[in-house]
């Protein structure tokens, strides 16, 4: 029986770590994309680093598609636990390729990619092999493939870049020779001049793009991506990044940051985060910008360190002692996450509150083409001034917002203190002054009001049914009820989650039947929606066991409510 | 002449009459006018405590932060405009218990700045609870048994980590206490002066005699670049030395090794990104 | 004119800190209690040993009365700024005593306190002079005063004794004979029988009466009195008390002693408390039983460090990353503050999820009469079993809550993780045990649901209005409400904050008018009805200048809305 | 005979192949069964990192805490039960880093608990960036213009904070290592044991070959109550000394100290509280 495959493919490779799924991944990625194919992949992994037994799933797609897929096509297992480890996702109509001495799965199709690749020179090569082999059943150009490899390995020796040459053209010939299954698929040239970035990628641009030259962090999975992203940019972009003690340390370094007049990031998970709770007060109260990226992973405690789970944004929104404001965003795209960090940059600058980026690790570690944007539609906004002799930090304005000084420019004096205190930034006992800062602050709210991006209608306007969610859902949700094929049903995305956006109010109350998608376990967004509009949402498609949603999952619970 | 960094007017300054912070304050000002420094260009940095109040009574800019905190944020000013003169100030209690793992760092990064801590052996803005430098069976409401933890030697800390600049006071002489800030602030690098200070309200133990009686300034002959010879002397108490017992010039600064500082030396407010250099990053993940 | 005063009294004493305004409080409180009149007082002053200006009400009155009262019928002023310093309160009615020619207010009585005592041997006896001078005008039986004062300096000496007898009488004799005010106040023998407390004393007598052995902290007003108080218990009731290096060392070593089989007590304020919460998140993670105390004072970050203030529900409610039950509780009384502490500890140790009691400045530094509860009332519930040699600490069980072993304590070992685990305690990444998890600890809801405590209605059963409020502003609301003298109202006054008591629902529903009264800028708790209950509450009464509630400013902001 | 600190079954272990942790293991092993003590009365407290990972492949009762909070949660046990052998177990980035201030403060108070300290200079869990120990130069995907803040050196830190067991080892001397745990153990007080340890996977500088070609036994005649000579001795580097460079008998620990035990040596949660006595406290508020 030919298994043909036309406009949708899921490749999972499993393997343990250490194995090198990540390499194929990145093969792939470039080849895939080079040949005018929509490329996806999502990664689960174990907290260690040698063994255990992790996936990657590789989306090759005729149209954009990424959202996660259950369904494996082509299954191509690298130890023997990997069968275990996808039981559930592993179905009779799934292909399984690799070597069968090894792997023993029933019906699997045998290919010896560890015996090509000693052939060749060494087990190392394996990986090669395997990448080429699926360049060849996807009948990209041989030549491409060819070029790619030596380009991917320049920085290597001679003998290995022939060496991986040799494997990639082994792998080839054995996935193009393999009958039982075809492929073939749309191509789209379009998709050449996309950018292919994975969430760390598109954050770390964003910052990139708001102006970001501090960077300071403690490593955290799964935020250290964006940690070592930035590393990489410090020298052509002049950045200082700083690993520091701890993440107290971090965030008072990253108000120490703004204060002195950098435009500082930190990034962190749940766990750092916690420990920041008091320094977020501080920045409430000193009135500083400053730009937090959160990449959540599922808690409490250290929790699954390696796993997602949009579980932190009730800890978000109330992180800190005391009343003030602040901003929280969550991409659900790249694009979003590249403009809304920019973005970041600025609100935080403008409104002088922290802004909070919120990501998780399916967003940050998966991978996928996009159109390209362009940096240039982008402007860094400083909002700081030129200080005078008597220049007052904290001047009460009618917005709440006071013209943000930098110590060492112009002739003035630039103090901030953790007390309450008067205009010049002096601690005060005066209880009238002290209402007057409070309302000063949260006037801000008022101030930010017109920034503020509603959430996203997707779908049928004239919807009976909404499906809610937030952050890095979007793409799988949104696949999801698109494949219902109903009519009525249109799905509701937040980027923005605070302050609330009002116009949420009208969506909800609209629709007849209400049912929110999140990846954490108390549906913590319908309680916000909740506390905001007074709608409660009972229909509520959870999930909390570490890994993202897949499309034919919110399919299917979504249609158990409608 | 009017020392610039004073108030020209009387200020209502929080601290007990009598406080030994007066006197602090006092060769503070003393020893920022005698360097000639500039008003605009001093950023005191401090956290919590009566000693961390010290910025509110001295007319430059200041970063006010939270009890214990003091250090990441003078450090990372500090790195953001090297051009500034960065000055810490922090209680016992601030640098040395919930400040401890920042002291701890801030000496293996060694940034330019300078951290005077008042040592009054006691928790003064809290009425008087034991510090991380009170000394055994001192009693207190919650220490109802006395002290009976060892007290955190600052000077062997800071020698053990190669501080490259650790000396102790006593405010009792604001001339020397004075002198030594001087020092302090004109060594490159992170540079520790611990002030034994008397908390008259709260601390009935280390007095202004008990300090006076307990210490003894170091001999002439002490050689502050002798590191070991530095540790054994730190060792030493009651009475505990005063001056200036290490010194070194070994290492280099925290902005010295920040790469963005190695061509071009404007501080980072200064600069502007390069939009053309950020979209030829974006281009190059076709 | 001769002002009369039959049934209630305000007297303020004001001054600098370091002036005693402590000392005659502690005078007053017990001479008064004696004498059969209910007392209150209320202290208000500046993060500062020495000079600012405070000042501390002292309420005598016929019948209980524990509100706190704007009005000022006598102003003791002891030095010039107290004027100026309670301007807002000062009246003509205000009867104004103290010494004239320092003082300088026009109209008042001059008193030479000062004088007086330093004809006696020294101006240190002013304090004893002026809280004769009250015991006089409130005509305290003389013999009275005078056997207290000599208790009072018992461990003073001989000297020190007689010369403050002598001061108490000079006063005394003053007060008696002053004409222009004419006081007479009904007593109660009754009350001579009450407790006199202050909040921290309810509170440390319930950990006590709880079982509380090992308290840790870290210096931090409000939350000082209660770390002070235990210790001055460590020795007769063998209690551990530990001042940490800082309060993330103090949540983890809570979670230690708790771990051992201690019952622990944390003491702290809201930015000690925003330290803690990734050790929070392992409390709910390890299901770790822990009772923390939260006296509040206004944020953001150092804030009014000596102040009073609502502000940190918020931050309760969510903090730490990750889902998890958590219970919090914030008392309304003097009994509630000793039964809930008690109680909390049971809870804790019983559902092994943290308790949290949320005071404020206002409650732990005022001090009143209350009938005398009995200990004998309260258990204290262990809740720790014996371990066999394959004990499990996490067995999944039908209520989520597994018994709890104490390592040494039996054959078995007991072993606790942050990571998410098996139910040995052992690291896992079976993502289906996750779940199993998840579910375990958040049944625990179910579980709590039948020992919350429902809200307390005050007044009428037929209320058109209700008036909302929690923790420490019980008094001064029901005070407020009464004093209206309106029929169709009545106060709903939560002391169990969540798991939010269902039962506020039908209340909250069945008022035609609703008002919510709150010591905070943002209607936290409004917040927390409306995401429980959908029930929106408009009408806020809101103070955040540090200060608490007065019965008037209630008593005129709630005729407002009616 | 079976360890019976061990597994009966094959156990699934995360730690890499060839890695050092899997040596330091068996020397805890090996250590604990030597010391004959009970497995119900020893338990392991570590934070989070691979060498925090230890208790789980260790029979005992553990607390697997935080990243960095292992030490207050230990001092807690051994409070609240001085009959349990209480062990603490971490990394470098866990005990120096973000758990340096709870090291300084378990210092002072001395609990009669022994630490063990997996060195490996980096951070291996977290895949390979610096640590607080790693050497100057050694880059990494955070650290990319290579490590340039000056190494903590826990052993002359441990020395000022006058810790009374102070040792280093290296784990490729599983004998060492072991015999050294032992005394850690034995020694009443809070002892540390910093252990070399290479990481293959992330530390490709300080690899076995590179700690045994850089360290060097403690001579014969090194005298470990000498506390200036061990600091000294502790500056040392490539040869890093091995062996105990410090022990000093001189201080009470913690448990000894508190008052609760000073009568009734029993555990804490063997304690009833006497009700009788808690009323007649309320009743003295009368
Ligand atoms: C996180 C936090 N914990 C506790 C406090 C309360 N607090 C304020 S100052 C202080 C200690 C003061 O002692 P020290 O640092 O020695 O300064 P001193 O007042 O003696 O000059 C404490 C514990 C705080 N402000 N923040
Ligand atoms: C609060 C917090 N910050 C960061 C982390 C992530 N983290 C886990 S282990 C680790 C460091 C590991 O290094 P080390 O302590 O040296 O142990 P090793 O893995 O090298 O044995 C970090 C940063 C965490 N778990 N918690
Ligand atoms: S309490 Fe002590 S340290 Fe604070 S101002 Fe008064 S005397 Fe000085
Ligand atoms: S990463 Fe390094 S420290 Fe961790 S297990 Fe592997 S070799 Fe050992
Ligand atoms: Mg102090
Ligand atoms: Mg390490």
């Amino acid at each position: 029986m030919i298994k043909t495959i036309t406009d949708d493919l899921a490749i999972v490779l499993a393997g343990e770590a250490g194995q090198g799924l990540q390499s194929i991944e990145s093969i792939l990625a470039q080849l895939l994309k080079v040949s005018g194919y929509n490329f996806f992949s999502a990664s689960e992994f174990m907290s260690r680093v040698r063994g255990g037994a992790n996936s990657t799933e590789i989306r090759v797609s005729a149209k954009r598609a990424a959202g996660f897929l259950d369904r494996i096509d082509i299954l191509i297992p690298l130890h023997k636990e990997s069968i275990a480890h996808l039981k559930k996702r592993i179905t009779p109509e799934t292909i399984v390729i690799g070597e069968e001495d090894k792997i023993g799965y029933p019906g699997m199709i045998d290919i010896q990619f560890t015996r090509m690749a000693t052939e060749l020179g060494g087990a190392v090569y394996a990986n090669t092999v395997a990448a080429g082999f699926i360049c060849g059943l996807l009948k990209i150009a041989e030549q491409e493939c060819a070029n790619f490899i030596l380009e991917y390995f320049s920085r290597k020796s001679e003998e290995i870049r022939s060496r991986n040459l040799a494997a990639i053209k082994k792998g080839y010939a054995a996935g193009k020779g393999l009958s039982g299954i075809h492929i073939s698929m749309g191509k789209n040239a379009a998709v050449k001049t996309d950018l292919l970035l994975s969430g760390s990628d598109a954050i770390s641009l964003g910052a990139l793009a708001g102006g970001c030259d501090y960077v300071c962090g403690y490593p955290m999975s799964p935020s250290t991506g964006v940690l070592e992203k930035m590393a990489s940019y410090a020298k052509k972009f002049a950045i200082v990044v700083e690993q520091v003690e701890d993440e107290i340390g971090v965030v008072n370094m990253a108000l120490g940051a703004w204060y002195a007049g950098a435009r500082a990031l930190v990034t962190t998970s749940g766990g750092g985060f916690a420990l920041m709770c008091e320094g977020i007060s501080l920045c409430g109260m000193i009135e500083s910008p400053l730009v937090l990226h959160l990449a959540q992973r599922p808690g409490p405690a250290t929790g699954l360190p390696t796993r997602t789970e949009q579980g932190d944004l009730d800890m978000v929104l109330h992180a800190g002692h005391g009343d003030f404001p602040r901003i929280i965003l969550a991409p659900g795209t790249l694009a979003e996450g590249f403009a809304l960090t920019q973005m970041a940059f600025n609100l935080s600058a403008k409104y002088q509150v922290p802004v909070f980026i919120l990501t998780d690790q399916f967003f940050v570690d998966s991978r996928t083409n996009t159109p390209a944007f362009n940096a240039g539609d982008f402007k860094v906004e400083k909002h700081i001034v030129k200080t005078e002799k008597d220049y007052k930090r904290f001047s009460l304005t009618d917005n709440g917002i006071s013209p943000r000084g930098i110590p060492g420019y112009g002739s003035g004096n630039v103090c901030v203190d953790s007390d309450e205190h008067d205009e010049d930034g002096r601690i005060t006992e005066d209880l009238d002054l002290r209402v007057r800062m409070v309302d000063k602050r949260l006037k801000k709210f008022a101030a930010i009001g017109p920034a503020i991006i509603p959430p996203r209608l997707v779908g049928d306007g004239n919807f009976r049914t909404l499906v809610v969610c937030w952050g890095s859902t979007f793409n799988t949700v949104c696949e999801a009820v698109a494949a219902l094929g109903e009519k009525d049903i249109a799905v509701l995305h937040f980027s923005w989650l605070f302050p609330f956006p009002d116009q949420a109010g009208a969506y909800l109350r609209k629709a007849a039947n209400r049912i929110i998608v999140e990846n954490n376990s108390s549906a913590q967004l319908a309680r916000l929606i909740r506390q905001a509009t007074g709608v409660a949402i009972e229909r509520q498609v959870l999930k909390y066991n570490g890994l993202p949603f897949a499309v034919e999952e919110v399919q299917r619970e979504i249609r158990k409510f409608i | 002449m009017e020392n610039i960094f004073d108030f020209k007017d009387k200020i209502d300054i929080a601290w007990c009459p009598g406080c030994g912070n007066h006197a602090i304050r006092q060769a503070l000002l003393a020893a920022l006018e005698e360097l000639h420094l500039g008003r605009e260009k001093v950023v005191l940095v401090s956290g919590i405590g009566q000693a961390a109040k010290m910025p509110h009574y001295i007319r430059t800019s200041f970063f006010n932060g939270l009890h214990g905190r003091g250090l990441p944020a003078a450090t990372a000013i500090k790195a953001c405009n090297p051009e500034l003169t960065v000055i810490a100030v922090g209680g016992d209690g601030d640098m040395y218990g919930e400040g401890g793992n920042h002291f701890l760092h801030a000496s293996r990064r060694n940034p330019d700045i300078t951290l005077f801590v008042h040592d009054n052996m006691v928790y003064g803005l809290t009425k008087g609870q034991a510090a991380p430098t009170s000394r055994p069976g001192m009693e207190t409401p919650v220490q109802v048994f006395g002290v009976f933890e060892k007290p955190l030697n600052p000077m062997a800390l800071a020698i053990s980590l190669d501080v490259p600049f650790v000396a102790r006071v006593f405010c009792g002489d604001v001339g020397q206490t004075k002198e030594v800030m001087k020092k302090a602030m004109a060594h490159k690098g992170f540079a520790l002066v611990d002030i034994f200070q008397p908390c008259l309200s709260f601390n009935k133990v280390n007095t202004f005699k008990w300090f006076k009686d307990n210490t003894a300034y170091l001999p002439d002959d002490h050689d502050p670049s002798d590191r070991a010879g530095a540790f054994k002397k730190s060792l030493e108490e009651e009475p505990f030395p005063l001056g200036i017992l290490y010194e070194s010039d070994r290492r280099s600064t925290f902005e010295e090794n920040l790469e963005v500082y190695k061509k071009d030396r404007s501080p980072l407010y200064q600069r502007e990104v390069d939009m053309k250099m950020v979209e030829a990053e974006i281009m190059a993940k076709r």
